[in-house]
């Protein structure tokens, strides 16, 4: 038998899988194909304070091993997401889960947070300061050190939650960011968001994305990610959640040697809809395969 | 609800110059209503590809697809007796039950091919259906015969009038009284055909999916009664709600 | 008929396609293959003062799309390449090179940059600052404006032939870089050098590569170098060439698209000795689908 | 000189648990020498796959692969009738002009499979070839008896001793006097083969390969005799230029 168990900030996951914000919507619709209970937990969709409509169409484009998304933090806002979307979630889903917070200004950061930090069924703030798809704000936060540690000082000062920071990959030295969020208090990190990518069609000679450009996520990206929890675990001292292109139990591995506690799972989910249930049950065979008995035993083991 | 299973690949025959006709086996317990779509892996491609049913028959999905790119090339070289990794049963669908008894269905070029279903299943009702199929020239038609077979009355238009009626589908449209309209096309031909219709009715879209199946919002439009992802709360909309 | 004629700084070539440097050796060794005239130009094994054994092996690791390299710059150093390497290329290849050049110090770029300026087969020099690959000196420069900035002014200053700087994407704003090297008097720029990323083998529990970490290339990072040159292309008035990721006759005219005067093909002929054959006679071909005349119309026409 | 061409699958069929030989008929122009090998390129792997050339007859391929990783597994369950797009011709190869009459032969579990096609030129040259061959297991074994048709004497080491000599290959090489020796097999063995061997000889080399044919530079080895490329300046290395 092996051991799946691992915890973020005190908060025991019975397994590290998680789906990634923005790919698994607020996760009651997922329970029409299985049992969602069997997650470790769930990263909501990215939610502001006002309701937002997110970019205009085409927000979705196709690359090698990945995709380009600019959907832009569509979302109703956190009164509808607190009041509407939770309860929905709370019917099926007996876990707690991440709320995903975005925004632009400090001030809606800390309003976001100070509400999740009194929805029940929220246990973890995942602060995102690394949405490349909206202008002014989003990215802007996780591209200077000042900034991250800015917000996350903010928000560490408004709430009583784990405030997990959710780094950009867009960065010269994610390091420097990680140990600005680190000493702003955070308990903990996310990497990586998505990567600024591009396409364009070649019969309209104009870019895919009616925005242009956007965010590059799927196994494309894998490599990248991988590298950067591996330098950011041996900065900081937090907890890591690891993520960028996982679409395997062994990815899972590969991430959790690099260095993280627990893993999202995002663009997967959505060309495979029972993504993170196979990932979950293929865990113990692919472990044994590898020696492993316990999972939490292997986190940064590639040190 | 939907579901993701191996399909046995039945057929993969050529209809035009670009066109191809695919059947697949296998379990169809989702697919309940004409308008519905299914999302195909294909190998090599990181997205799935949404192909609209085109036909149901017991265990047996009719598509039917143009190559217009890399993806559709690809699936244009499948051969039978090989699986396709499949997510059927998505999408709203059409409501037949709206129809009256002269529904007019409107299609264009490959958005023909889900009307085929619609047809079948207004005609299994008894409904008197009027079908009017427009294609850019006579060696793009397809279907004619099938739609002729179960169709009260089937017009066809061509757009350099190589065959029966010259001109967009909005030029016979007129033609014939009908209780309902039921549309899928390009973009042009839906806003064409919403500005002429005479009753309420249907009209299916499309766009670029990351899923398929309501997880990402990769597909949202406004409509009237607020914002709908086109793969789950399309990708037919009612002619009331839509916002061009 | 169609028109693949494009021009760096003055330099025509007959085709926009260029092998990238460290994929196609010092040249002469694809002759056995094909008749290797047909390139529009090659950009050679990147080069610095003194021979390189590189890094130690393994130094390859393979990738979703894509591969991790971290060869290390391997090289029998300037003096021996201008004296061996480029005879041998001169008597298969009639056309000429593109010199590309690293360092870890200013004096070292000038002193290589000054030998190649005098090699008669050599028409651009290509100033490699964006090496992953090497502790202290090559990515170092091409991280920040300020040392983009000197070598590319120590370089031109000491020469005669185009400057081409090849620019990092590891970095938060490469419209910032780019912007220095133009003020620092470059004639063009080349973009992408490879990403950094990381593997890590399941059953040893360490990384793949004995230096950890590489630079990572391929078609995974197609979207990611098209975004840069796309925004580096409003950025800067001088040409630029495109690479990362490019592996058919579509990706050169997306990449034309974006902005690039001419494009690298690197990954791709590894994987397949003919690639750049390959490309250069679908080009036409691909060209008249997509009602393309003149491949130099195209360029920036997604703008 | 190397050759990219594609090649039909004449077999794939399972000898050991999980060792594999496959048969590829098409092009083999560009293969000189034994211990030259082939890079295969596999559906859904970027880089292709570097395995020996085991045997050659006329314009079939034989090799024998051991299932190690994903890209060994996926080449498993290729079926016959198959096309692969491979390149041949890679390596230097071992050279045979200097075996003398008695040359050893040293194999070590999948370093096995490129001597079989050496121990078969070499006794056609009509040399008396000892072969040593190391596995794990008896159930590990392949080979064997093709190895004691062409040779004058065959020996085999199982490291668990369930079958003939029980240890390593280094074992049993004292036993035999020879003029020459080739190797191949993983790292530790060839180091002690090194040690152990009492005249010239050769080793094969592997490493992780980004080409297969001297365009990167990813596999470059020292040696005595100056930087080389284990692709192309290899795999196969002189005794005497080898530095550990
Ligand atoms: C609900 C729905 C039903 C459809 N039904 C049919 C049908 O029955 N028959 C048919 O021929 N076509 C249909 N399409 C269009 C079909 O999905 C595209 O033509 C196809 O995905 C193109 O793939 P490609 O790789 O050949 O083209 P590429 O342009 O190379 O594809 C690249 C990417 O763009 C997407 N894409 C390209 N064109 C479209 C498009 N028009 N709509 C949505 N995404 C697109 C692809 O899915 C892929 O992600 C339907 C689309 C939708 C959304
Ligand atoms: C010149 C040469 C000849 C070889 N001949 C044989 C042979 O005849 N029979 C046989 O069974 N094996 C042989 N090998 C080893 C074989 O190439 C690897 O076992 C195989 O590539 C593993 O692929 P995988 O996808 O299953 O493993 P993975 O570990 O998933 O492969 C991942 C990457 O690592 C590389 N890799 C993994 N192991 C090795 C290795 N030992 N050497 C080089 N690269 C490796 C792969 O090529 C690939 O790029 C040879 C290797 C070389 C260099
Ligand atoms: C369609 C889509 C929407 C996303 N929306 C959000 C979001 O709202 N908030 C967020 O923090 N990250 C968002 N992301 C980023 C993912 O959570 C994740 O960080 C990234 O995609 C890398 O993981 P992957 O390669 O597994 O997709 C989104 C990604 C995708 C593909
Ligand atoms: C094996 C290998 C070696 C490389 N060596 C060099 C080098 O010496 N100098 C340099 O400027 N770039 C080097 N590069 C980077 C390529 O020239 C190119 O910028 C990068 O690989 C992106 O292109 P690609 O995706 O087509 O490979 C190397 C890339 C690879 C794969
Ligand atoms: S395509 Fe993902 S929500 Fe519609
Ligand atoms: S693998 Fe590329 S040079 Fe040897």
């Amino acid at each position: 038998m092996v051991e799946l168990e691992t915890s973020l900030s005190g908060v025991k996951l019975s397994n590290p899988i998680i789906p990634a914000s923005g790919t698994f919507g607020f996760g009651y619709e997922f329970s029409e194909f299985y049992d969602i209970n069997i997650l470790g937990s769930i990263s909501l969709k990215g939610t502001t304070k006002s309701p937002r409509f997110g970019n205009p169409t085409p927000r979705i484009a196709e690359c090698y091993s990945g995709i380009i998304n600019s959907v832009g933090l569509q979302n109703p806002g956190v009164e509808k997401v607190i009041s509407e979307e939770l309860p929905k979630l709370a019917k099926v889903y007996k876990k707690t889960v991440i709320a995903n917070i975005s925004g632009f200004s400090l001030d809606e950061y800390v309003y976001c947070a100070e509400k999740f930090d009194n929805a029940e069924n929220v246990s973890i703030l995942e602060i995102n300061i690394s949405c490349p798809n909206v202008h002014k704000g989003g990215m802007a936060f996780g591209t200077s050190p000042e900034n991250a540690y800015a917000v996350t000082n903010a928000v560490k000062k408004a709430v009583k939650k784990p405030v997990y920071i959710k780094l950009s990959p867009n960065v010269t030295d994610i390091k420097k960011i990680a140990s600005a969020c680190e000493d702003g208090g955070a308990d903990g990190l996310s990497l990586i968001n998505t990567l600024m990518g591009m396409r364009i069609d070649l019969n309209k000679k104009k870019a895919v994305i009616a925005n242009k450009a956007g965010g590059f996520s799927g196994p494309a990206v894998f490599p990248v990610a991988l590298k950067m929890v591996f330098d950011v675990f041996e900065t900081v001292k937090i907890p890591i959640i690891g993520m960028g292109g996982i679409s395997s139990a062994e990815d899972v591995i590969e991430m959790m040697l690099a260095g993280a506690t627990a893993v999202q799972v995002g663009a997967y989910n959505l060309i495979n809809p029972y993504a993170c249930k196979e990932i979950i049950e293929n865990l113990p065979a692919v472990m044994e395969k590898y020696n492993i008995k316990n999972l939490k035993d292997i986190i940064g083991g590639a040190h | 609800m939907y579901k993701k299973n191996n399909y046995l690949v039945l057929s993969n025959i050529k209809l035009t110059e670009n066109i191809f006709e695919m059947r697949l086996k296998g379990d169809t317990e989702y697919i309940t209503k004409p308008g519905q779509f299914i999302n195909i892996a294909i190998n090599g491609f990181y997205l799935r590809r949404p192909i609209s049913v085109c036909d149901l028959n017991e265990d047996i999905i009719t598509i039917i697809y143009k190559v217009v790119g890399k993806g559709t090339e690809k699936l244009s070289t499948i051969k039978e007796g090989s699986i396709l990794d499949v997510l059927t049963g998505l999408g709203n669908g059409f409501d037949i039950e709206l129809s009256g008894d002269y529904p007019l269905i409107i299609g264009g070029g490959v958005g023909v091919p889900p009307l085929y279903y619609l047809a079948k299943k207004l005609s299994q009702e008894g409904k008197k259906v009027i079908a009017v199929l427009g294609f850019n020239s006579k060696n793009e038609i397809f279907y004619e015969d099938k739609f002729k077979k179960i169709c009260y009355n089937t017009a066809v238009t061509t757009v350099d009038g190589s065959y029966e009626n010259k001109g967009y589908v909005t030029s016979v449209m007129d033609r014939f009284n009908y209780t309902y309209f039921y549309a899928c096309g390009p973009q042009p031909m839906l806003k064409a055909v919403y500005d002429n219709a005479k009753t309420l009715g249907e009209l299916s879209f499309e766009e670029r999916m990351g899923c398929g199946f309501g997880a990402c919002m990769g597909c949202t439009c406004k409509t009237k009664y607020g914002n709908k992802r086109i793969c789950k709360d399309g990708p037919v909309l009612k002619k009331e709600e839509v916002i061009w």
